[in-house]
């Protein structure tokens, strides 16, 4: 059980890329393949096929198949691999194939790698990272199209962390892969060929629990994880434009731990906030959101915290009836106006 | 050898080719931004398709994974119902809310194609269950993949089959491929339908592009199950010419070669020689062929024209009539939209 | 598929007797058991050995095998069988021996019978019930001792009940077996043994989507479900008895459809809200309730929604350390009093 | 037929005594409310608990079911810190976080009793696969009951084991029931082992009442998984003489004349008439069983005499050193009496 981690440290690189946020976990998973010898990735098409969603591509090649490894269509399975191979000081990095499919697997996340640490005491860790997109919009319907990564957060033992731009995706992706408790990094479909400015630093990691303010603004707090902060971001800047609101955006990177502190804190400075998620809100993340920011600004608050989601029925297959249920940007700046005064 | 008569051969084969046709233009559709979402094609798995189909009665019932075109088309459902389905559209098979995946058709006892990997066998047993408390003697056809055979429920759904004596058949259509990864590197036995043993149910394991032998096979556990409450395991080996879903190239793990040579020894170019034993004339065979083409052209011609289902629908069959009254207090504070998107509607009346 | 009912109306029955939880659930089963023939049991050691916790004792051997039918363990196996029979007209009553192994059904529930009304558009109905005990308190430790009731509320497509007494215990599974949905119906170890009156009428049911108001009070509202209702009740008399605090009991009774009205119109009057929960508040029911009081009565209150539930741990073993992390009297009363101010 | 020495029997048996004084005080300390939780006793399965972990090598590793004090102590664990686990004390194995269900000792290669039925089996994959990886030549052994063979996750792993060629070994503890259901109602084949044939891996089914048998046949499959990664089966076929668990009277579904049977081919009778054929006198083993009691008794002494955890560390282990920095932002808003009884604490550390 003693690190393997390769000998010399990392010369350190500065600089930054554009790239894309699939192209910045592949760079993240890169750089932990190459640091640590006890990281190695394991899912379905993770390697001969290059990944579904192509995160995976070339790691097989440069990696080998022991520390890239297909699996068989058997996610509990796989998954309780990867928490007993991590029980013994591995660092596995489980991918699955979308958040949908943890649905079989959940009772090796939630009732197995989360109980580990302390229910023997702390006796033994369970350093598992699982990586798998949430989201909807491309007709995938129903069974398919789901977020439920609020699921996760609301297990204690669990971290869960859901970067919404690539700099995030490989520093976040990176800080799960190091960190010695089972983390579930919530990737995004619609957020895969986003671009942008990332760090080529190894040592750049993005720490869990801490959110971001990615647009300041001080009529309103948008907060959002994942997709849904991109969506916040165009959201705020067609307010700016079209209604000279001015809105802060709170990218909360982290859902547990939940970094209330920023959202109190912008909130606090604006007397506003609309909470935005891909998932369904009642029950959602947006409601745990809702009942912070209540508490902790009660008496800041110039409106009640505003919600919004996916519209919640299972998503259906059609194109206009997919759109409508989406939380698309009519929907959210409809929303923030209301918030505002500003509309019916 | 079962033999089948000349008009059903010739019946037969014309499903066939309604079903090549049909994928070959659900691509062509999907790449003009027609169809979306993920859309698996069965090209190359007809003779496994509709020999199967021929062989479960017509008050059987039938639940499938999401590669399952040809299995609602040789189930006897519109050729307009499937596409508009794929459109989207109103008139679709399943309202234009299931897409690709989740055909169905409960009149012809098609229980649908379903997403999620051997998600469809737990409801097969229990579909045959129900069969069983009805007193119906019927039974049960559930397909899944080679992939499929390796999750849980597969397990799961076998044991209670056998223990409690369900008529329901499984049938492993192994195309050689769960996505990208072959059966030999998912599954510890490769003669998949030897699996059976584990629950001491009978098996078979027969060649699926030879239509005649997959009717006989089929008629044989399937009559078992039926008359006896056999459950069985059915393995066709078959193979799939396009790539996965619609999205995927289908090169990265399979040589064009090993595609040439499922090829040659096309399922339906064998039923054509068949028929061309039998005496039919050449002349006659390309007038079925164009007859598919036409079909398949007629419905794509009626799917277009069909309507999208009404966004004030969006909860259209979300619960059952008489639930609105139960949501009606759930209004107050709802997330913003909510009321206008789902409530109005009826939640799904 | 015609309903199998049988033929005579059963004659009116009056009055009540007091009886157990579960008793009153295994009335009810008994009952609709006799009414339609559809209905039948399904689950583990539910037959020979009278169920684990005694619900379905007598059912086997008044009703015979295929009525009241043990399975091997296997959830996702029974609980999709369940599903599947339940699309061609059958009325399974599914039994899940705790809340805590319905995660390796997960997806059947989630992703099959949840989606079948929508996502086939209507043309298939799953008229399924699956029982189950929530809870804690008895040292089952911390795979044995959760309450996942929220995950299964958030889903559209789904209906979740919580009775908290015997007599809404009866109605409620008695509506869920009439019900044309697949509904949850979440019961409780530790309320097992709870008595009450319940009403012998055969058709006794209870509303899905009503709540109760089951205490009247001026000063403040509990908003619970399940077993935190009768604690919030206990709580109540005690803040009566050495506070002269007069708090308004709010028992949801339903999860999804929520009956947010009964909670709005007691917190209007009120103007202050605590929710309890027997499993871990963050992204747990009291945020929703939360989240949606304070939005429906933002005027109202004057002072934030509290929550109090299971402290966030995987529980403990050790009889200290669970009482301790539970939502116990103590603490909803110390919950209670901040909330009103009459406490540090 | 294996031979052990005959001190090395004696120290077999010896553990035996142990694990069914220990489970006879641990009864009686459950009803005197000592003990809480599921509680499941392994009484009668002495010889299978105590065979297995003979062969098993003291760099493998283990890991169990919930039916698990009898593999903790002949694994090694002092039965003061498992009496203290089942006391919920801190100086318990799990430092009473664990009870009954969830013993361990990491030093030991015992990676846990876990709860969930089968459960385990995926771990054990894992635990294997890192094995594998780390270039060890050492292999796991992992418990399970005959009631969890029809889990899915049985299947999952098996197949895992078998693609991968993991060095694990499923000892599947046949025992005749899982709480009250037989394994004839619960398993569409009852000789359970011949379940491996759907994986192509090795399996035996023995008299798990046997000592000597069940140590020759553990040790064969685990060193076959030791030294040459071939993953197997082993069966054993034993009783439980208790209920299901503490709370069960294990009656409604089996007889007493079954029971009575089964005590009659008592597996600690059965050694003890190996012993005595070796030439041992009544008093020796008397006093060797006298001397189990004792350390039965003293376990009892010690647990009843060490604290309980404090309630100021409810968090301990929940997250690794560090994390405390992490929630550090998470205070905000939380729920009433989490800053003191969570956060306060340090979350684990
Ligand atoms: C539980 C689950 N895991 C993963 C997927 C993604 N997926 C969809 S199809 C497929 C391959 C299935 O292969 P097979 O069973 O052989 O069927 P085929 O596609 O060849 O018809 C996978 C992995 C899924 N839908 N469900
Ligand atoms: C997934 C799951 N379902 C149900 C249970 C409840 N349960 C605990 S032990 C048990 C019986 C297991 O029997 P078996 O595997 O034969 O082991 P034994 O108790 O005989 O040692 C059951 C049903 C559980 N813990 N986990
Ligand atoms: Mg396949
Ligand atoms: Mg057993």
């Amino acid at each position: 059980m003693t690190p393997a981690e390769t000998a010399e440290t990392p010369t350190p690189v500065s600089g930054t890329e554009v790239m894309t946020y699939r192209e910045a976990l592949r760079l993240a998973l890169r750089e932990e393949l190459q640091r640590d010898e006890r990281v190695f990735i394991m899912g379905e098409e993770v390697g001969v096929f290059e990944g579904a969603y192509k995160v995976t591509a070339g790691l097989l090649a440069e990696f080998g198949p022991d520390r890239v490894r297909d699996t068989p269509i058997s996610e509990e399975g796989f998954v309780g691999a990867g928490v007993g191979a991590a029980m013994i000081g591995e660092r596995p990095v489980v991918e699955i194939m979308t958040i949908n499919f943890l649905l079989v697997a959940m009772d090796q996340v939630v009732n197995h790698a989360a109980k580990i640490g302390a229910m023997f005491g702390g006796e033994v860790r369970c350093p598992l990272v699982i990586r798998t997109p949430n989201g909807a919009g491309n007709q995938l319907t129903a069974q398919h199209s789901q977020s439920f990564e609020g699921w996760f957060a609301a297990t204690p033992g669990l971290k869960v962390v859901a970067p919404a731009n690539p700099a995030d995706a490989k520093g976040l992706l990176k800080s799960a892969i190091r960190d010695d408790d089972p983390v579930l990094v919530v990737e995004n479909l619609a957020i895969y060929k986003e671009r942008g400015e990332v760090p080529l630093d190894p040592e750049h990691l993005v720490p869990i629990g801490l959110a971001r303010v990615a647009r300041e603004g001080a009529d309103i707090t948008l907060v959002a994880h994942g997709f849904a902060t991109v969506r916040a971001l165009h959201v705020a800047e067609r307010l700016k434009r079209d209604h000279g609101v001015d809105a802060e955006v709170v990218d909360l990177r982290s859902l547990r731990p939940l970094d209330v502190d920023t959202v109190v804190e912008s909130v606090t400075k604006t007397n506003r906030a609309v909470c935005i998620e891909e998932g369904w809100p009642t029950y959602g993340v947006t409601a745990e959101l809702a009942a912070r920011i209540q508490k902790a600004c009660f008496d800041d608050l110039d409106a009640p915290v505003e919600r919004v989601g996916m519209a919640e029925v299972p998503l259906p297959y059609a194109k206009g009836l997919e759109t409508a249920a989406m939380p698309n940007e009519d929907r959210i700046a409809a929303a923030v106006l209301t918030t505002l005064g500003l509309r019916g | 050898m079962t033999t089948v008569a000349k008009s059903t051969l010739l019946e037969l084969w014309e499903q066939m080719l309604l079903i090549r046709h049909f994928e070959t233009e659900t691509e062509r559709a999907y790449k003009a931004a027609l169809i979306g979402g993920y859309c698996h094609l069965s090209s190359g798995q007809e003779a496994a398709t509709v020999g199967t189909m021929h062989a479960l009665g017509s008050d059987d019932l039938l639940i499938t994974g999401y590669r399952c075109h040809g299995f609602a088309l040789a189930r006897g459902v519109a050729p307009e119902a499937v596409m508009a389905e794929l459109f989207g559209r109103a008139g679709g098979c399943a309202h234009g809310r299931g897409g690709s995946m989740h055909l169905l058709d409960v009149e012809r006892g098609y229980y649908g194609g379903w997403g999620i990997v051997a998600g469809q066998l737990p409801l097969a047993t229990g579909l045959a269950l129900a069969l069983v408390r009805q007193g119906r003697q019927q039974c049960v056809l559930c397909e899944l993949g080679d992939g499929a055979i390796n999750m849980g429920a597969w397990h799961e759904s076998l044991n209670l089959a056998a223990v409690w004596r369900l008529p329901v058949v499984f049938l492993v259509m192994n195309n050689a491929y769960g996505m990208g990864t072959s059966v030999e590197r998912a599954s510890a036995v490769t003669d998949l339908h030897r699996r059976a043993a584990a629950y001491d149910i009978p098996s078979l394991r027969v060649d699926g592009d030879d239509l005649l032998a997959v009717v006989e096979a089929s008629s044989s556990l399937l009559s078992g199950a039926r008359s006896e409450r056999v459950p069985a395991v059915l393995e066709l080996v078959t193979y799939r010419y396009r790539g996965h879903s619609v999205a995927d190239p289908g090169f990265a793990y399979r040589s064009a070669e090993e595609i040439e040579e499922h090829m040659h020894r096309d399922p339906i170019q064998r039923v054509r020689a068949l028929l061309v034993e039998e005496g039919l004339a050449d002349a006659e065979l390309e007038g079925v062929e164009h007859a598919a083409q036409e079909r398949v052209a007629a419905a794509v011609e009626w799917a277009r024209a069909d309507p999208p289902p009404a966004v004030s629908e969006l909860a259209r069959g979300m619960y059952a009539p008489g639930s609105a009254a139960q949501f009606a207090r759930m209004l107050a504070g709802a997330p913003f939209g909510e009321r206008e998107l789902v409530f109005a509607g009826g939640l799904g009346q």
